[in-house]
Parts: structure tokens; C-alpha cells; sequence
């Protein structure tokens, strides 16, 4: 969103001054200390100190996104595998998370959203400024939206997570063959090759997209379309499971699956209402936006299984959180809650067709559907945003940037997420490939990479 | 004696149990399983991938008994568990080498 | 609570003044904003934007409360069905928070809590004047019992979730039976005259036992009473399940329940301490009194087991964890820490012999003790909030109100609440009955809901 | 640290403060009140009220923590014994922590961090003054390291949990032959003469370790070896269980421990950040090492597997983000990024070896690596603290103690710690034998002792 | 009558299945076993514990079958439920004495 | 050949299985059973309902030999499977018309 400009910006100018303030502060005595609190405020309009209810806020949310991929994402995932791939799904989820945070912290954020922006071309792909966090510390802040801040070390934490299930996400596509060491390899070049420059490009101050004004309050694109993308390219390359589609692959437990679900929508909030930076009215709508989009896109999907002439289904309904879930991330700051509602149920009636028939017809094996419900839902949610950004249709919007001038903006947006993330990840399949290869042997796979992989069994 | 080994539906457990308590029974061994039949089973649908599972799941009961009871045993079982719908199951029967009480080391009849 | 007085006024009060002070402020330069920000404060002594702390609190506390019902309350009833009826019982627990949240923002918020309150009879039940919350915006704000507000989308998401959990808590009475559609329209209708009606009258500025000046502090009679009741009544109605009681029907995964537990008690800390509205020291109060009214239910309960000459067993354990929080609930704030234990021994006792044999005795079929559980503590914790709210008992009351008064009022509104809930849901039982019709078919309630009505297994 | 010098001193010296200031508070009008609350500000440089977000975020951080023991620490260690052990262990967690609440409000409390603290030899050990919490009221405030205050209702709530996972720590060594009541009475006896006291010790103005200067941001000492010692010696003391370790006892649903580990690591946020008591960069820098100290934990443990000749397995991420998380607890805050990951590198290499070949060798019967995991990570981390801490390691330190000096004081702050909890423990468990007798029957522990002991199975 | 009992490995029992349905088989009861034999099974490590399981899923097979053919079932089994290697399993053959269709009363070769 | 039915208590399934393997038993297949017998089970109790279940866990092991050796197998599945109390279970034996080996397809005594 616009206002994101002054974040990028933000960010650097901020750490410097805080940086210095808050020496200033430490020698100062209480009393000077209560004025200088107040004193930049009005002098800067930026008070140099996070107000701890916006750092709470935000240490809530980054929790929250933790939650969402261990146990969370692990658990729908693995709930949808055959039993015998149970922990293997488990532990490539938690792997890559935890390989994220350990990269994000070396080069990552310097490389997403470090302090210096070159002017030159290179600019909208990445920054630097910040390897191994150099400019990091207690006392530098992060800007937000507004005049306020949020401490740089919470900021880090939680764009780290994001970086971290959206790396997590991609292999669902891939489950029940591809090698743990295959999956961590990937994995490490994706996220600096494809990942971070993305991040950045839409949400850093000198990224591309973010300078022509695309709408992502909370990653539709940078997340959902990215990974959705990214895995069916990844799942193409590595190839169908064996016995794909004739043999029935069943969820081993859709409990497992349920419970997953379950503890997505709660995290969301942390990743939707949480991407305000501040807790405030913004991050109210965001999160009303997203218990209700939510809600529509569960049923929708529901519905469409009785209108297919099947019985609504408990996993229809997970599968209608996940996609309304998706739909309004993009969208979560940027829509009224009615908007939130047309989108959950549009993007869940398109993601239905796309798992359940195009899926089929093209004849791939997404293994979770990654890209049917992420990638498919996220794109729905991403131009949808330009609908219902707008005033008239009940949208936060100030409708200065006419509704055919934003779609185009977003329409490109997107454009150019599917074509870095597929040719990206594309090109490091084949890299993966040629280092450790890709896939478990056939005997493995047959036995299940439990006891394959991690010679263990999930239940005993 | 003879070795009977039933397959039944799974909730018509307990009424052939007691039923043959009853008549004189005085144990069985009971496993879970699947069975493939004439009956057909629901479909069951994950994102429009269908699996018609024709296995259903079904219950075992083996019995050894003294050649006496035998037929009634069966007629037994026959009686309770059927619902006279397609599925009730199979009751075959076997004759029985010898059997041996793990406990005592009593063989035939008196091991049952 | 008497303070919930300024609650109701406040909302619509501040409201107003809100959206005015909000242009105004846009306008504003960041200096002046600052000076703005005092202002009010001094002059009205109701400050127009949200303290982030509060706002911080309250959103996590509303997502704490979805995490009780999704994925917490489908794993607690859910373990305690048998296998075949998992999916169908979490879908049904998903499915009627996924409604109410809908219904919510329609006409639910509308009328439990709309800006507009008519001063003749009718404004005893229900308020309006904010369809489609169309008095909300990211800038109108909620008042809380001090002179502090927050945010409105905030204020309304969290009273959402309170309808969501209730509407799901009443169809633990009547699973592995009651078919999902009836489930919904039940649902639909429920929450409209009967749920909505109540949250009214017990917590709005307006509403009849609110100014009756009943206690309340977060939900006790809203939530759990009424949930109580109603499901004892939709269960009647329903009928018992096919081979209740002779055929044994154990829990078919105390370890789902037991996880369902542990997250009910940590999310009901957003229940009961976010009911409080702010973080201070009477959320505080009511988040120790959350832990030790529960603590003491729990051992209660299984003392009570060895005392009949049984052993404690898990599911002792965690009937008397729901039984305490649910004390606890009309009294989190009202009461003192050793107040609330009494309050938990209590109430767990005398839920113990509700469930173990006064249900015997009467022979209905409350499958999940909704009634036996959250009605009857509900009702042991309403009447005894009257006792621990008098400061001679350590409470937090200032004896203005006589402790007999007090009582009376009490059990005035568990009496209202009690005629409503169980004549209201008698009502819509009957018309669903109609309708579509509320048991499923012999077959299907043999084979399972799962397969039945959902055409899935929990377990491949 | 010392920073907790002026928390002890604090609580004490606020609460008084705080009393007196709030009635003053309560007749003033709400102008004065505005101003009263900048004035002490100014004329204390303590603010007399606890700010909102300060008070959201330790709330948070409470609930984190609970969390964190039911169900996450209930999942983790009822997945990894057999089945008919499951509810036994899981209601052992449960009791035990419930058990720790309820003693806490009645003298725990007043124990460690009680208002008085008398000046001689006992002060080092205990405090007292307030049984039954006799001296907390809403109004009352704990003082922060910084001159923030938060309420005291809150700040004995965040500690009551920690009082509650320790307790609960301990019983994975005794799994699967632990009688439930002599778990329970260990429990009471153990929080008192063991627990409470090394609290004090190490966090309270007057305590021993603390007055030392030794470092503990969130418990390594406390918390962590403290359990693990304690465990190895009731483990000892207790005996092996039957058949162990000839009969094979794999875990019987690695599932169950893998959402136990992401939920503790979820909830150990509230855990180390929360141990700042504010939302301020300090707990951002707690956060992000809370992360990465964890994530590298996870893959050493892995790599030593690899290294030994086995696979990485799913059971190897889960040890290794334990060891992780318990080496970064006494560092959170008082190391750089690069330091925790150094030091849950080490802890994880460290522990493996103690669970993997030690534990063979000595041959005790430490069920689930309590000692192994939290015991022997915990001292690495302890005493990796001292390094860490240091500036020219990137640490916060100001480098006023020397590297050396710190790290003799935490040996001594360990060897304490090791010393009081291990003869505490032998003490405890030879009364408790006496009393209730330590095991069940061997036909219990044969039968399993779900059934055998609570009369339930947990899967039927 | 023969009842046969054949122990396979899991992944061929689709395989199977089907090959004995399309030589006319029209039921049969499957039930999951663990496996002790000549085939090694993986071992488990859980921090530092190794457990060998020599105990493998298998999947038995049980079917009732006129005499005629018999002994094509049997040859059937073993052709579709081969893969060369150690742990392909076993069929057994028995005599069945009687066979009853629970619900028709009907017995013998109509039963199956 | 034999084929012998053993249905004895879980936890001595290891003793038993590694006796056999001591006197040559190459193979065996194992099952988790309920049994109903003499000997009567704990009663679980949930929120007052009460459920004595008669139904045992139990472990059944089915193993096919040569006529030679079925005798000592029965002796020592019943020495080392006895604990001497109620609920050890029995020895079933039966006589078994053919057995082969599904891999090699040799039959008789050398498939098993
Ligand atoms: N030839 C057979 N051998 C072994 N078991 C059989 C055989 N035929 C049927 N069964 C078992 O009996 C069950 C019921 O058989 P089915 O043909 O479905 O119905 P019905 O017995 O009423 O004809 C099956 O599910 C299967 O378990
Ligand atoms: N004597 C036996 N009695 C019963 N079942 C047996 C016997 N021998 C082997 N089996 C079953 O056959 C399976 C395969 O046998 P195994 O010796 O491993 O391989 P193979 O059949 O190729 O020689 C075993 O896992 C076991 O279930
Ligand atoms: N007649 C029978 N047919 C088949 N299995 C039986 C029979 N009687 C007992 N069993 C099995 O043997 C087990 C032990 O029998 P039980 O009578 O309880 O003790 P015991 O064998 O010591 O007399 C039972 O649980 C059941 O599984």
C-alpha cells in the first residue's frame, strides 16, 4: 500500500535517529528523560521510542505466525499425507522454517529490507546494509504506517516468519518423495533468489511493485501467489508420486488436517491484523476482515460440493478456510468486510475447480494443492483488492487511484511474482537436482520416508 | 471339536456375543477386519478425488467348540447376526486338531 | 457489572465523537495531532483514539477465544464422540462459529450492541442502527469501563467470537446424531432471538438484567447458562442416541480431549481477562482468578470420583477444568483469588453430580453434558458471583450493593435467562424439525456421521 | 542480571507507592487524574500505573506459558512413552501444574518474591509478607528493570506459570511407573523446600545469586537445571522402568510429540520475552534469539545424527529445538543474535551425547531425558551466558564484569542450583515414598497406567 | 470346500484384489498382521535406542472358495502378489467343512 | 503340515517368539485381538458410565510346520506363554492341506 513508502524509508532514517536519541536518553535523568519522550514527538512527529502497546502487538502477531506453521502447517499438511509420510511432512515443514529464520538473520533481511536502498536499477530487487544484522540493535526502530515505530528487533522477527512458512508452504506440493536434504537445499537458494527479492519488490520503499502502487496488505502476492507458483513448478519437475492418480492416497487423518486448520485461522491474525504494525483501527478491520472472509469461503467451498452432487465435506470446510484465508490477506487493511466476504467466497469457488477439476485435466500432482488453493486463491485476492480497495464498494480507499488504473497496477504486480517465481525456482530444481537430486528412491517411497528418511514410524 | 470363524458386522458384536454366552460359550477371540463382498461401500470423496472403498469394515469371530454344540453355535450366530441385508457376513466352519489350555496344559473339550 | 453501564452509553457516545475528532485529526498537522491527542483527554475525559495496549490486548484475547472454539472445543467434544462421528462433530463445532461470525456482522452486532437503543420496552432486548455495521469504521471507537476506548472493529470482532462459541457450544448436546444442516438452521435462528436477545439485556447499556444491575463480568449467564440450557432442550426434542444408554459409548480419543481442554482453559484467559476490555489490573485480577478457580475444579472433580469409590481419571480432570472456568466466568473480575477457588471446588462438585447421576436419573441424553456442565456451573457461578463480589469475602465490590440484593438480582436473570433460552429453542427445534427435519437416517447414525453426511473418514 | 537488583527492591517499594497513589487516584477527579499521571512520573520517574501495552504483553506472555504446559508439554511427553501410559502422563503434567497454581496464591508467592525481605541470613532463601497474596491488590504494581511498573496481579500470574512448568518438567523422568499420588505430594513438597527457594535465590532483590550478580534472564538456572537435576535424582531414586532398556519402548505417536515441541517453542515467546516484563527492544532481542537459538539447535541435533552414522530424524528436530530453546533462556536477553545460535549449537551437541551415550553408559532410567535435555543443555547455557553476554561477542553487556568473573559467579549459581535441588529432591522422595510409596504395582505398570491408575484407555 | 489364508505384502493387495475378482472370486476377508520371517526389517532409532523390528506389516488375506478353483486361486495369489523378493509371503490351504451365508441360511459353494 | 493358532497375553510375545525361533521356526504371523474368556477385564468408567469390557487385549500367533516339530511347538509356546493365571490363553492346531511360498513358489515343508 502507499503508506508503505514511508516504511522503507522509514526503517533506515529511524534507526539512525533512535540510535543516537537513545544514547542521549541513557545519560539523561528521569525528568529530562519524561521531556525527551515527549519533546521529539512533537519536534519530529516521530516519536524515537515504540509505544509498547504496538511491540506487544507485534510480538503477539509474530508468535502467531509461528503457530501457524509448527504445529499448524505441519498438521494440515501432514493430516493430508498417507501415514507412512506423516513425520517426514512434519519435519520438512518445521526444516525449512527453522533453515529460514537461521538465513534470514545472515543475509536475509539485509538483502529484503536492509537499510540501504540503491538508487540504480538494483534497488528494486534488493537492499543491503544490514549482513548478520550489523544495523540492528535494542534500541533501533522500525517506522510504521503512521508516526509511530516498533522496535527494529521485533520488525526483523516478524517479517522472518514470513519468510519462513511462505519457504514452508512451497513443499506441500512436493510431500511423499522428495529427499529432506533435497527439500533444505531448495529451500536455502529459493528463499535468496526468489523469496527476498520478491519481499522486497513489493514491500520495500525502493522496491519495484511497491513503487507503482500495488496493493499486498499482507502477502497475497509475496506469499500465497509465490508459493502457489513456485510449487507447482517444483512439483512438475520432481514428478507424480508413485501410483498418482490411480492409486487412492487418502488423508491418514483428517483430525490431524482439522486441528492444522484450526490453528491457520488463529495465526492468520498475527499475519494479517499483525501486517498494520500497529495496533490500532486499521488492525481492527483487518482482522474483522479476517474471521469473515474466512467464514465465507468455508462455506462456499461446501456449497459447491452439494451443487457437484457430493456431501459438504470437513474437508471442504478446511479447504474454504485456507482459500478465504488467502483470498483476504491481500486484502485484510484494504476492504471493508463486506468486500472481505465477496472475495472468501469468490476465491474459494475458483479454487474448488481449479483442485478438483483443472487439477485433474492438466494431470500434475500438487500433492496438497499448494498451488490450486494458495496460488489460485492468492491471485483472486490480489486483483480482487483492487475491487474492493475502492470507497464505493465500502473500501478504506480515498479512490485517488481510479479502480482500472489500480487492477492494471495489480494485474502487473502479479505478472511479474508468477514469472520470477517460476523461472526461479524452475532454474534451482534443476541446480537441487544435479547436487543431491530430488527424489527418495523408489523403495523408499514405497515404504514411506518415515522410516526411510528418519528411520521412524509416526505411530507405534 | 470344530473351529468356527464367523465374519459379521461390527455392531452386531455384542447381541451374538451374549447369545452365545447363553447357550454355553465360554470364550472367543474377536479381531477387526475388512471385507470384500457383494456389498458395496459409500464413496468417500478428498477435493473430488473419489475412492469407492468396497472394503468394509466388518468383525471376526473365532470359536473353538466341542462337536456337540456345533451346529448350534452356527444356527446360533446365524440367527443374531443377521439384519437380512446385503453384508451380514459368513460363518465357516473347520475341524479342529486339538486344542490346548496355555494355563493347565488341559487339551480337548475341557481346554474350551 | 454496574460499570458496564458506561460501557453501552459509552459506545455510542464515543463512537460519534470519535469519527468527528478523527477528520479533524487527519487534517491536523502532527503537531497539533499530538496536542489533539491530550486534549480530549483533559477536556472530555474520554480519549477519542484507542491506547494500542488496549487494542493489543483485546485482539489477542479475541483471537485466544477463536482458538477455544477452533481447533480447542472441536477437540474436546470431538474425543469424546466415537470414531466414527469425529469429523461430523468438528465440522458441526467450525461450522456454527463459521455462521455466527457471518450472522454477526449482518445483524447480529446490530442487535446485541447498535448504537441505537429505543427507550421504550423493546430497547430492553434488543438495540439497532448498525446493519452491516454500518456505524463502524476503523476510526469509531468502543468505550471500556474506564474512561479509556478502543477500537469498534475491535470491540466487534471480539463480541463476535463470544456468539461464535456459544452457538457452538449448545450443539455438543446433540452430536452423532443431529444432521449438519439442521445443525446450521438451528443455529441461524438460535442466535437471533435467543442469543442476541440475551447479550442484550445482560451486557448492553440498555438491556433489562443490565440495569437490573446483574453481574456478569464474562458471560456466565450469556454464554454458558444459556448454552446449557438450550442444549438440554434442542436434546430432548432431538431424542437419544440409538442405543443410549445400554450400548457402551467411551471416548473414542481422551487425548483429543485433553488437548481440546488445555486449549479451552488457555484461550478462555481472552474470555475472562479480555472481558475487562483493558489491560490493567482487574484483567489482572481475573486472569489468576482463571487460573485457580480452574485449578481447584479440576482436583474437585476427581476427589469426587475417589470419594464414590472410583479413580481420578483424566476425563475427571478435564470435566472439572471446564466446570471451574466456567464458575469462574461471571466472577473473573468480580472476585477474589480464594473467592474464585471456592467458587471452582463448587461448582465442579456439584456439576460431578449432575453428570454422574442426576442425568442417569432423568434419562435424556445430553451426549457431550453441556447442561450438566456448562449449565449447571454456569448457574453455581452466576449466583455465587453475588457472594464473592462483597468485599467482607476479599471481592472487589464496594458493599454499596447488599449481598441479599445482589443475590436476588441474580438469580433474576439466571430466571430470565433460563425461560428464554429453554422456550426459544424449544420454538426453533420445532420449526427446524420442520424444515429440514433434525435427526439423520438409522443407517447413517450406525455408520457415522463421518461417512454418512460428510462422505469421509477421520481415520484412513 | 543485575537489572534485576532494582525489580526485587521494586516490587516491594511500588507496591507500597502504588497503593497509596491509586486511592488518591480514585477521589480525584478525571482532569486531576490526567495529571496525576504525568506528575509522579516526573516527580518518581516510577508512573504509579502499568502501561497498557506492558501489561497486554505479560499477559500474553502468562498465557504463553500455559500454553506451553497443557497441552504442549502433555503432547511432547505423552507421545514419547507407550500407550497405555498417555492419560497417566499427560494428567501427571496437568495435575502438577495445577497443584503449583494453587500453592502459589497460598504461599508460593510470598516465598519468593513476598514484600519483605528480611536482611539476614534467611533473606537469601526466602522472602515473605504475603500469604494468600494478602498484599496485592488491582492497584499494586511490580516494578520492570526499566522505571516501568507493571500490575501485580499480572506479574504473580507470569510467574505462577513458571512455578507450574517446572514442577510438571520434572515428571518426564518418572513416566509410565510414577503412582499419580505420590506425583502429587513430590509436587507440593518439592515447589516448597526446592522451587521456591532457588526462585528467590536467583530472582529476588535479597536472594543469594542474585545479590551475586549471576545471570538468568528467563530460568535457565531456575527452571531448567533445576528440573533436570531433580529429575535424575527421583528417576534414581524411583528405579527403571520393568523391561527397560532390554524391551523395546518406542514412542508410541511421534505426532503427538512434534505438536508439543511447536507448541512449546511457541509458547516459550512468553517464556524469555515475556522475562523482560516489557515490550521494549530488550524483549524484541529476546525474541529473535528465542528463534534462531532454537533453529540451530534443531539442525545440530540432526547433524550429529548424520555424523553418527544414523538418519536425521523427526525425534532429532524436536530434542535438538528443546536443547535449543533451553540454552537461550538464561542468555534471551543478554546475548547478540550470533551468540544464541552459538550456544544452541553447543547445547544440542552437548545434550546429544548425554542422552545418546551417557545416559547408556550410567544406565539410570531418565524416561524422557529430562537430565539429559533440560539438565545438561541448561548448564551450557548458563554458563555459555557469561560469554555471550560479553560485548565483544555482541553481546548487551556493558563489559563492566569481567568474562572471567561472570563466569565464575555462574558456576557457583549453577553448582547452588545442582546442590540444593539434588539433596532437596532425595529428601522429598524418600518422605514421599514413606508416605504415599513411589510406584504402582508391577501389574499396573504391565497393564499400563491408564487403565490401571485412572481407570481409562486413551484411544478406543 | 478350501478356505486359503495368504500373507502379502500391503502395497499388493489392490493388485491382488482385483486379479481375484476377475477369476471369479466374489468375496474374501483382509485383515491387517505383523510379519516375522526371513525378511530383515528397518531399524528404528529413538535418541540413541534401536529397535530392529523384525515384525513387518503384512496384509492376510482370507477366502472361502469351491474346490474347482482352488487351486487357481492359489496360482493367482502367487503370480500377482510376486515381486521376487524376500517377504512376498505365504498362502495356505485348508479344508473347509461347511460354509454359511448369514443372511439366506444358504450354505456350501451357494454361500461364497 | 500344521498350522498352529496360539492366542496368547501381549506382553509375552517376545519370549515366545524368540523360544520358537530357538527350537527353528523361521516364520510366524502375528495379530491384535480382542478375547473374551474366564478371565474378566477392568471397567472403565467416563463421567459415571460404566464399561467392563471382557474383551482382553490379546495377541494371536498363526504359524504353519512340519508335522515333525508341531508338537514341541505347542510345548513351548505353552511353557513359555503361561504366566499361570487366568487369561493365558490357548493352542489351537489344525491340519493344513498345502502351503507355498509366494516368492519362489516352492510348496510343502520348504515354504515354510
Ligand atoms: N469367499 C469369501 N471368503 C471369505 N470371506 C468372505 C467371502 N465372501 C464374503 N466374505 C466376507 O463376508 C462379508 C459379507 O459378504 P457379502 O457378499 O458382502 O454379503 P453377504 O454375505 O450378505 O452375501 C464380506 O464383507 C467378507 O468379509
Ligand atoms: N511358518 C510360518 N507360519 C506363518 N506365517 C509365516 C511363516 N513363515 C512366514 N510367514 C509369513 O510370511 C511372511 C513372509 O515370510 P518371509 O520368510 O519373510 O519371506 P518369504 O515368504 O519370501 O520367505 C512373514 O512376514 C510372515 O508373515
Ligand atoms: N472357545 C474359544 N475359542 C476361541 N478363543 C478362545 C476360546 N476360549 C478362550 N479363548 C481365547 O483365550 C483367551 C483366554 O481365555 P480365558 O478363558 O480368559 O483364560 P484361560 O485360557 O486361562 O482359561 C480369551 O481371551 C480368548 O481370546
Amino acid at each position: 500500500m502507499i503508506r508503505k513508502m514511508i516504511c522503507g524509508a522509514g526503517v533506515l532514517g529511524t534507526s539512525m535517529f533512535a540510535a543516537t536519541a537513545a544514547f542521549a536518553q541513557e545519560a539523561a535523568e528521569a525528568v529530562a528523560e519524561t521531556v525527551a519522550e515527549v519533546a521529539p514527538a512533537v519536534a519530529e512527529a516521530t516519536p524515537a521510542v515504540a509505544n509498547p502497546g504496538n511491540n506487544a502487538w507485534m510480538m503477539t502477531s509474530t508468535i502467531l505466525v509461528l503457530l501457524m506453521i509448527l504445529p499448524g502447517l505441519a498438521l494440515f499438511y501432514g493430516g493430508l499425507t498417507r501415514s507412512k509420510n506423516m513425520l517426514s511432512t512434519m519435519t520438512q515443514v518445521g526444516g525449512a522454517a527453522a533453515l529460514a529464520m537461521l538465513i534470514w538473520v545472515m543475509w536475509g533481511y539485509s538483502m529484503a529490507f536492509g537499510p540501504i536502498t540503491s538508487e540504480g536499477f538494483i534497488g528494486n530487487f534488493v537492499s543491503s546494509g544490514s549482513l548478520f544484522l550489523s544495523s540492528v540493535t535494542p534500541d533501533t526502530t522500525a517506522a510504521t504506517f503512521s508516526d509511530e515505530v516498533i522496535s527494529e528487533y521485533v520488525f526483523v522477527s516478524f517479517q522472518m516468519t514470513f519468510a519462513a512458512i511462505t519457504a514452508a508452504l512451497v513443499l506441500g506440493a512436493t510431500v511423499e518423495r522428495m529427499k529432506f536434504s533435497a527439500a533444505m537445499l531448495f529451500t536455502a537458494i529459493w528463499l535468496t533468489i526468489v523469496y527476498f527479492p520478491i519481499a522486497h519488490m513489493v514491500w520495500a520503499g525502493g522496491g519495484l511493485l511497491f513503487k507503482m502502487g500495488a496493493l499486498d496488505f499482507a502477502g497475497g502476492t509475496v506469499v500465497h501467489i509465490n508459493a502457489g507458483v513456485s510449487a507447482l513448478v517444483l512439483a512438475m519437475i520432481l514428478g507424480k508420486r508413485k501410483g498418482y492418480p490411480t492409486e487412492p492416497m487418502p488423508p491418514h487423518s483428517m483430525v490431524m488436517t482439522m486441528i492444522g486448520t484450526g490453528m491457520l485461522w488463529v495465526g492468520w491474525f498475527g499475519f494479517n491484523a499483525g501486517s498494520e504494525l500497529e495496533a490500532d483501527g486499521i488492525a481492527g478491520l483487518a482482522m474483522i476482515n479476517t474471521f469473515v472472509a474466512t467464514a465465507a469461503g468455508a462455506f462456499s467451498w461446501m456449497l459447491m460440493e452439494r451443487l457437484a452432487g457430493h456431501k459438504a465435506s470437513a474437508l471442504g470446510f478446511c479447504s474454504g478456510v485456507i482459500a478465504g484465508l488467502v483470498a483476504v490477506t491481500p486484502a485484510a487493511g484494504n476492504s471493508g468486510p463486506f468486500g472481505a466476504i465477496v472475495l472468501g467466497v469468490l476465491a474459494s469457488i475458483v479454487a474448488y475447480f481449479a483442485v478438483s477439476k483443472l487439477k485433474n485435466k492438466l494431470g500434475y500432482d500438487d500433492a496438497l494443492d499448494v498451488f490450486g488453493i494458495h496460488g489460485i486463491a492468492g491471485i483472486v485476492g490480489a486483483l480482487g483488492t483492487a475491487i474492493v480497495y475502492q470507497p464505493q464498494f465500502g473500501g478504506p480507499g480515498d479512490g485517488s487511484t481510479a479502480m482500472g488504473a489500480q487492477l492494471t497496477t495489480q494485474i502487473v504486480a502479479v505478472a511479474v511474482a508468477v514469472a520470477w517465481a517460476g523461472v526461479g525456482t524452475a532454474v534451482i530444481a534443476y541446480i537441487v537436482k544435479a547436487v543431491t537430486g530430488l527424489r527418495v528412491t523408489p523403495e523408499v517411497e514405497l515404504e514411506g520416508l518415515d522410516i526411510g528418511e528418519h528411520g521412524e514410524r509416526a505411530y507405534n | 471339536m470344530k473351529f468356527i470363524i464367523a465374519i459379521i458386522k461390527p455392531f452386531k458384536l455384542d447381541e451374538v456375543r451374549e447369545a452365545l454366552t447363553a447357550i454355553g460359550v465360554a470364550g472367543m477371540t474377536v479381531s477387526e477386519v475388512k471385507g470384500f463382498g457383494r456389498q458395496k461401500g459409500q464413496t468417500e470423496i478428498y477435493r473430488g478425488a473419489e475412492y469407492s472403498t468396497n472394503m468394509l469394515p466388518k468383525v471376526k469371530i473365532e470359536i473353538a467348540v466341542s462337536d456337540e454344540i456345533a451346529a448350534q453355535v452356527v444356527e446360533t450366530i446365524k440367527e443374531t447376526g443377521s439384519t437380512d441385508s446385503i453384508g451380514d457376513g459368513k460363518i465357516f466352519v473347520f475341524d479342529l486338531a486339538s486344542a490346548t489350555r496355555i494355563r493347565t496344559g488341559e487339551t480337548g473339550d475341557t481346554a474350551l
